[in-house]
């Protein structure tokens, strides 16, 4: 009992979620005018309490549910960074300000993003097999129905087939790899895993281990949409609702990002050595390396013929995916706080751009670049908050998304001259990544547009949200010796036994 | 050969072949059918696996849910009473090439690598076992897997209810 | 019988199942080969449970599998009906608007 | 099977014996679940025929006894019609499908302390687990039946099928938490000490409900009246079977009756007692052990009841249907489930009124039920009356 009402204290912010969840669907049941407003508050206090909670456990390091959950800074960083892109999303994108989930249903939306944050923060501390493998399909099965949400809408549709096909078919060969490695290793615990790989292994076992790390890499490369699990990804962050599309470029990548991490650092590292040490046993930065530089470079190539603005940013997320793949190849330190850093950026870069974008089609009803001419004139904010987005997204000092890019380039460039051409292809790619940027805000600046158009009639909250969020991607680096702080602090994880 | 090997033999004949005709048949319905022999056939390999838990969730939700539902799938997605539920083939060779190189990998797997050993008893019985196991070490996936079953109830039902017209 | 029989059992499952999933234009029919995989891939667990270290992780594991292969199933055909009403088609290659 | 054995000489070797009583067993089994339905079906026809003022079969044989024996061997020895454009394979598997699944159950029923065929650690879960395989049945013979009427039946009995086995496990569930086990066996163990201690009458007001969710679960899964909209003839013909003839007719036959005998007897097993006697002193004559009588007369009272129940209650639409399993049968199961958790862990031994005052209670109660449907079915047939007039 005690050990129970331990991991109940360690566990408030899932509880405060999963509370705020039951209720939203009690609450939609209910036949009242004030049902809806009533379900975005619940689920805006359930999220902000989640965060709230998760302020008392800093600094706490230990297992919960008898192993099945670990609680550790690492794991801390990235609930905030998942419940925080959960309370953006549930703050800036309101069914009144999209155009795709006007008329919609609200009460299963709301249902969903608690549903997904749950899934995400038990991802995110998942430390067994089963727990792991629980919740990666928990966010998978509650993101394909949040993609399918628009009722009615072909493309909608169309994407949640293709994702749910995909991510079924990935998430069973992970599965797969997973039974062999339970077999190898006579345990589903990652603790007990790293134990036994730590003990030494025969030379054949040594060969299905590489089996293993590719059929598992199957599942956590769909999850962050690493090429070569990246084909959902475009026709999926189109067909989706735009808010929905925000949500899922941040939130199910950062935390397959946490899974990643802890499987390979807790459950692959040499106990004893220093935690950010692999075993021996397969070349794993090799194996890292090509999948970060393929990530970054097909995301980035196939991004540059799009004139579908949504399109285009799902391949500018895969290759964001790529950067931040580069801080788990560094296998350092540094590379993990690159790896945390850059997630933060992208989390305000990304859903202000998409913020922009729903804005834009909420009035023009148009997601294609060829309708954006004379944007300038007509929405000057939009404008420019745009440019600070798009600028951060290329990695132009000094916003955000600069102090991402410097953190992963410096930990992988730090590692020794052999790591040096990844660094080299990956400039390559914010090279190109700048040119199809620029694209965007030549086409809203400098082109003359269709003078015909009215102007935005923008609310007062949008307006300000999107000034929020220009101002977080500009102002963190004048404090930023606190963030540094922060992230050095989320470096621990959790290994005991 | 004893009686265990037999039976086993049988049942793995019936699985691996009823699978084949799953993946290889033309008629879509041939390949639902088929289904249900797999899944039987893997429930009888669980119960001489000696999990017998195992077995009769595999029963009640494979052949009783899961296949029930895939066959609603097959309906509703044809004109009702028509015989010729062709399922088309694409990009065959291919598929059975690769598909012969992953067996043959896997194969090899099984039988080359140093599974964890122990000293070869099955677990005594299980479903008490069980029971206690989702009740202590396994209580928060089982707590989670509920939610997980209404998150995907309540999902599956908005899908596939029509939009209201108001 | 040894642990060898079983995975050779689940060997096959898994590889059938990735035929199906490579070959098979119809959404339904694709949904049955993750099907065969998810089976193969419990055999694995439950033999290893059973020949391994005769711990019931594996057979608890495999039980998971089975919830959540049940409620992906009920998501992935609810998906797939909607496709059929307002396309009139089950066949994914026939799902083309997403393209480029 | 023990019982059996016991009864061979002891000097035979073992495999002989075990291999006679193996034999022996299967074929008394196999007899008596082929034969049982003739009987079943000739009880139905009169209680139809008593419940509507008729007489019932009373030519064929003495009081019409042989009536059902004459209509088995004419649909034995009528030609199997095969509709045109049916799968032929199918159309022969499914009724197999469907004996099977309705027969595997047996395999766990307890017809005594030792007459059993396998004890199995999680009998009630298999028994739940293997009708499974008569719901695919029905599709395929729906199916392959190439008739839209056999289909849309055939769906109908499945979407009910797997809807009633929701509320139909939360009452299994609250029984499974006061025995602690799954095995029948011990399930009836736990009913020791006569009539008081069923549990049918134990924790008065509440195990009565979980009785009457099993059973109306039950009869839905069995496709019973009144839910029997699949087999609904002024709109489906007759459902799954419509298209079938002759001997395979005479499986769904079979196999609808011996469900209901499943029913009847798992209930008897879950809330009466099982093959416990009233009471203690009517267990056995002599050294003769009256456990199967005991089972199968209760089993028999319910199927009664069944037979009953069709003859008075008018039938359910689909939609009340869907309605009464969702959301009457199955908030009712889950409240129960967490209620007799909360029972079971603070008043481990019953309530003090559990003794000889709950039995008289339940009976009263079901007396009160049955009094207040008779009124209710009284007075919508005036206002049928008086509507029409």
């Amino acid at each position: 009992m005690n050990e129970i009402q331990q991991s109940l204290q360690r566990f408030l912010p899932e509880l405060a979620l999963t509370g705020a969840l039951l209720l939203v669907v009690l609450v939609d049941c209910a036949q009242a005018a004030w049902k809806n407003a009533a379900m975005r508050v619940l689920t805006l206090a359930g999220l902000a309490g989640s965060l709230a909670f998760c302020l008392g456990l800093r600094g706490v390091s230990g297992e919960i549910w008898s192993g099945m959950m670990v609680v550790d800074p690492l794991g801390l960083f990235f609930k905030v960074l998942l419940i925080g892109a959960s309370l953006l999303v549930a703050l800036v994108f309101t069914f009144r300000n999209s155009r795709e989930l006007h008329g919609q249903g609200q009460g299963e939306f709301y249902a969903l993003l608690l549903a997904v944050t749950l899934s995400n923060l038990l991802m995110a501390g998942a430390n067994d097999l089963a727990m792991l493998y629980l919740a990666l399909e928990m966010v998978s099965i509650t993101s394909y129905v949040m993609v399918a949400y628009m009722k009615g809408d072909r493309m909608s549709n169309e994407a949640s087939l293709k994702y749910i096909l995909f991510g079924a078919a990935s998430t069973g060969a992970m599965l797969y790899g997973l039974s062999l490695l339970y077999g190898i290793t006579g345990t589903t615990s990652l603790p007990g895993i790293r134990e036994f790989l730590g003990a030494g292994m025969t030379d054949a076992t040594r060969t299905t281990m590489y089996l293993v790390a590719m059929l598992v890499f199957a599942g956590f490369g769909f999850k962050t949409a690493a090429v070569p699990f990246h084909f959902w990804c475009p026709d999926v962050y189109q067909g989706a609702p735009t808010p929905v599309t925000a949500f899922l470029s941040v939130a199910p990548k950062a935390a397959g990002f946490a899974i990643l991490t802890r499987f390979f650092f807790s459950g692959l590292a040499t106990p004893g050595a220093d935690a950010w040490d692999l075993t021996g046993s397969i070349d794993w930065p090799w194996v890292l390396m090509l999948v970060s530089a393929l990530t970054m470079t097909v995301g980035n190539v196939a991004a540059l013929t799009q004139t579908n603005l949504k399109r285009l940013l799902a391949y500018s997320s895969i290759a964001h995916a790529g950067y931040v793949m580069l801080g788990v190849v560094a296998l350092s330190a540094n590379g993990a706080r690159g790896m945390i850093v850059y997630l933060l950026a992208y989390l305000v870069m990304n859903l202000g751009a998409f913020l922009v974008v729903t804005l834009i089609h909420h009035q023009d009803g148009t997601f294609d670049l060829r309708d954006y001419p004379g944007l300038y004139r007509r929405a000057p904010l939009l404008t420019v908050s745009m440019a600070i987005f798009l600028l951060s997204l290329m990695g132009i000092p000094p916003m955000v998304g600069f102090m991402g890019k410097l953190y992963v380039f410096a930990a992988v460039i730090e590692r020794g001259p052999s790591y040096w051409w990844l660094a080299t292809v990956g400039a390559l790619n914010a090279a190109i990544a700048a040119y199809y940027y620029a694209r965007i805000l030549k086409t809203m600046i400098i082109d003359a547009g269709n003078e015909e158009k009215p102007a935005f009639r923008l609310a007062t909250a949008d307006q300000a949200w999107v000034a929020v969020l220009a101002i977080a991607n500009l102002l963190p680096i004048f404090f930023w010796a606190r963030i540094e702080d922060w992230a050095r602090a989320s470096l621990t994880l959790y290994a005991g036994r | 050969m004893n009686a265990e090997a037999a039976v086993f033999y049988v049942l793995a004949a019936i699985t691996v072949g009823s699978a084949a005709v799953v993946v290889l048949a033309r008629s879509l319905i041939y390949s639902a059918f088929a289904l249900l022999f797999t899944f039987v056939g893997v429930a009888g390999l669980y119960l001489l696996l000696g999990a017998d838990f195992l077995a009769a969730t595999q029963l009640l939700i494979y052949v009783g849910g899961i296949l029930v539902l895939l066959l609603f799938g097959v309906m509703l997605t044809h004109k009702l009473y028509d015989l010729d539920l062709r399922s088309e083939v694409t990009q065959f060779l291919p598929g059975v090439i690769v598909s012969i190189g992953l067996f043959a990998v896997l194969a090899l797997t099984a039988w080359r690598t140093d599974w964890a050993g122990g000293d070869g008893r099955a677990p005594a019985a299980t479903t008490r076992e069980i029971g206690q196991l989702f009740m202590g070490r396994y209580l928060l996936p089982f707590e989670a897997a509920s939610i997980l079953l209404l998150v995907a109830l309540m999902g599956a039902a908005m899908i596939v209810r029509r939009k209201r017209s108001a | 019988m040894t642990l060898q029989h079983y995975l050779l059992v689940s060997a096959a499952l898994f590889a059938l199942g990735v035929l199906g999933l490579l070959t098979r234009r119809n959404a339904v029919n694709v949904l049955m080969g993750i099907e065969l995989i998810l089976n193969s891939a419990n055999l694995n667990l439950v033999a290893f449970s059973r020949y391994g270290t005769g711990n019931l992780e594996g057979q608890l594991f495999a039980v998971f599998v089975v919830v959540i292969a049940a409620a992906e199933v009920a998501v992935a055909l609810a998906i797939v009906l909607t496709l059929y009403r307002l396309r009139r088609t089950p066949n994914l290659d026939e799902a083309d608007i997403l393209k480029g | 099977m023990d019982f059996i054995y016991g009864l061979l000489p002891a000097d035979l070797p073992t495999w002989v014996r075990v291999l006679g009583a193996g034999i022996a067993c299967a074929v008394i089994g196999v007899t008596a679940m082929a034969l049982g339905p003739l009987l079943y079906v000739y009880a139905e026809t009169k209680v139809a025929g008593f419940m509507q003022d008729r007489i019932g079969p009373k030519r064929v044989g003495p009081h019409g006894l042989l009536q059902t024996v004459a209509d088995a061997v004419k649909l034995l020895f009528k030609e199997a019609i095969y509709p045109a454009g049916a799968d032929k394979k199918l159309f022969i598997l499914a009724p197999c499908l469907v004996v099977v699944g309705a027969f595997l159950s047996f395999v766990v029923l307890p017809f005594g302390s030792r007459m059993q065929a396998v004890d199995l650690n999680i009998g009630l879960f298999y028994v739940v687990a293997v009708s499974s395989l008569s719901t695919v049945g029905l599709i395929m013979a729906g199916w392959a039946s190439n008739n839209k009427y056999a289909l849309f039946g055939a769906m109908r009995s499945a979407a009910q099928i797997v809807s009633y086995e929701i509320p139909a496990m939360m009452s299994l569930l609250t029984i499974v938490m006061i025995v602690g086990s799954l095995s029948l066996q011990e399930v009836v163990w736990a009913q020791q000490g006569g009539l008081q201690s069923w549990f049918l009458f134990r924790f008065f007001p509440i195990m009565p409900v979980v009785a009457i969710v099993f059973f109306t679960a039950g009869l839905a899964e069995c496709n019973r009246a009144p839910f029997d909209i699949p087999e609904a003839e002024s709109e489906l013909v007759a459902g799954f079977h419509t298209e079938y003839s002759g001997f395979f007719f005479a499986m769904f036959f079979m196999a609808e009756y011996t469900e209901m005998l499943v029913i009847s007897a798992v209930t008897s097993v879950l809330f009466l007692g099982g093959w416990w006697a009233p009471h203690p002193a009517l267990q056995q004559i002599g050294s003769v052990g009256l456990g199967p009588f005991w089972l199968i007369a209760k089993a028999w009272f319910l199927m009664f009841v069944m037979m009953w129940l069709r003859w008075t209650l008018p039938r359910l639409r689909v939609d009340q249907l869907m309605y009464v399993a969702w959301k009457v049968l199955l908030p009712i199961g889950l409240t129960l489930v967490v209620l007799v958790g909360g029972l079971v862990l603070w008043f481990p031994d019953g309530f003090a009124w559990d003794g000889w005052v709950g039995w008289p209670l339940t009976l009263a109660l079901f007396g009160f039920l049955f009094v207040v449907m008779q009124r209710a079915i009284r007075w919508s047939r005036k206002r049928a009356v008086e509507m029409a007039a």
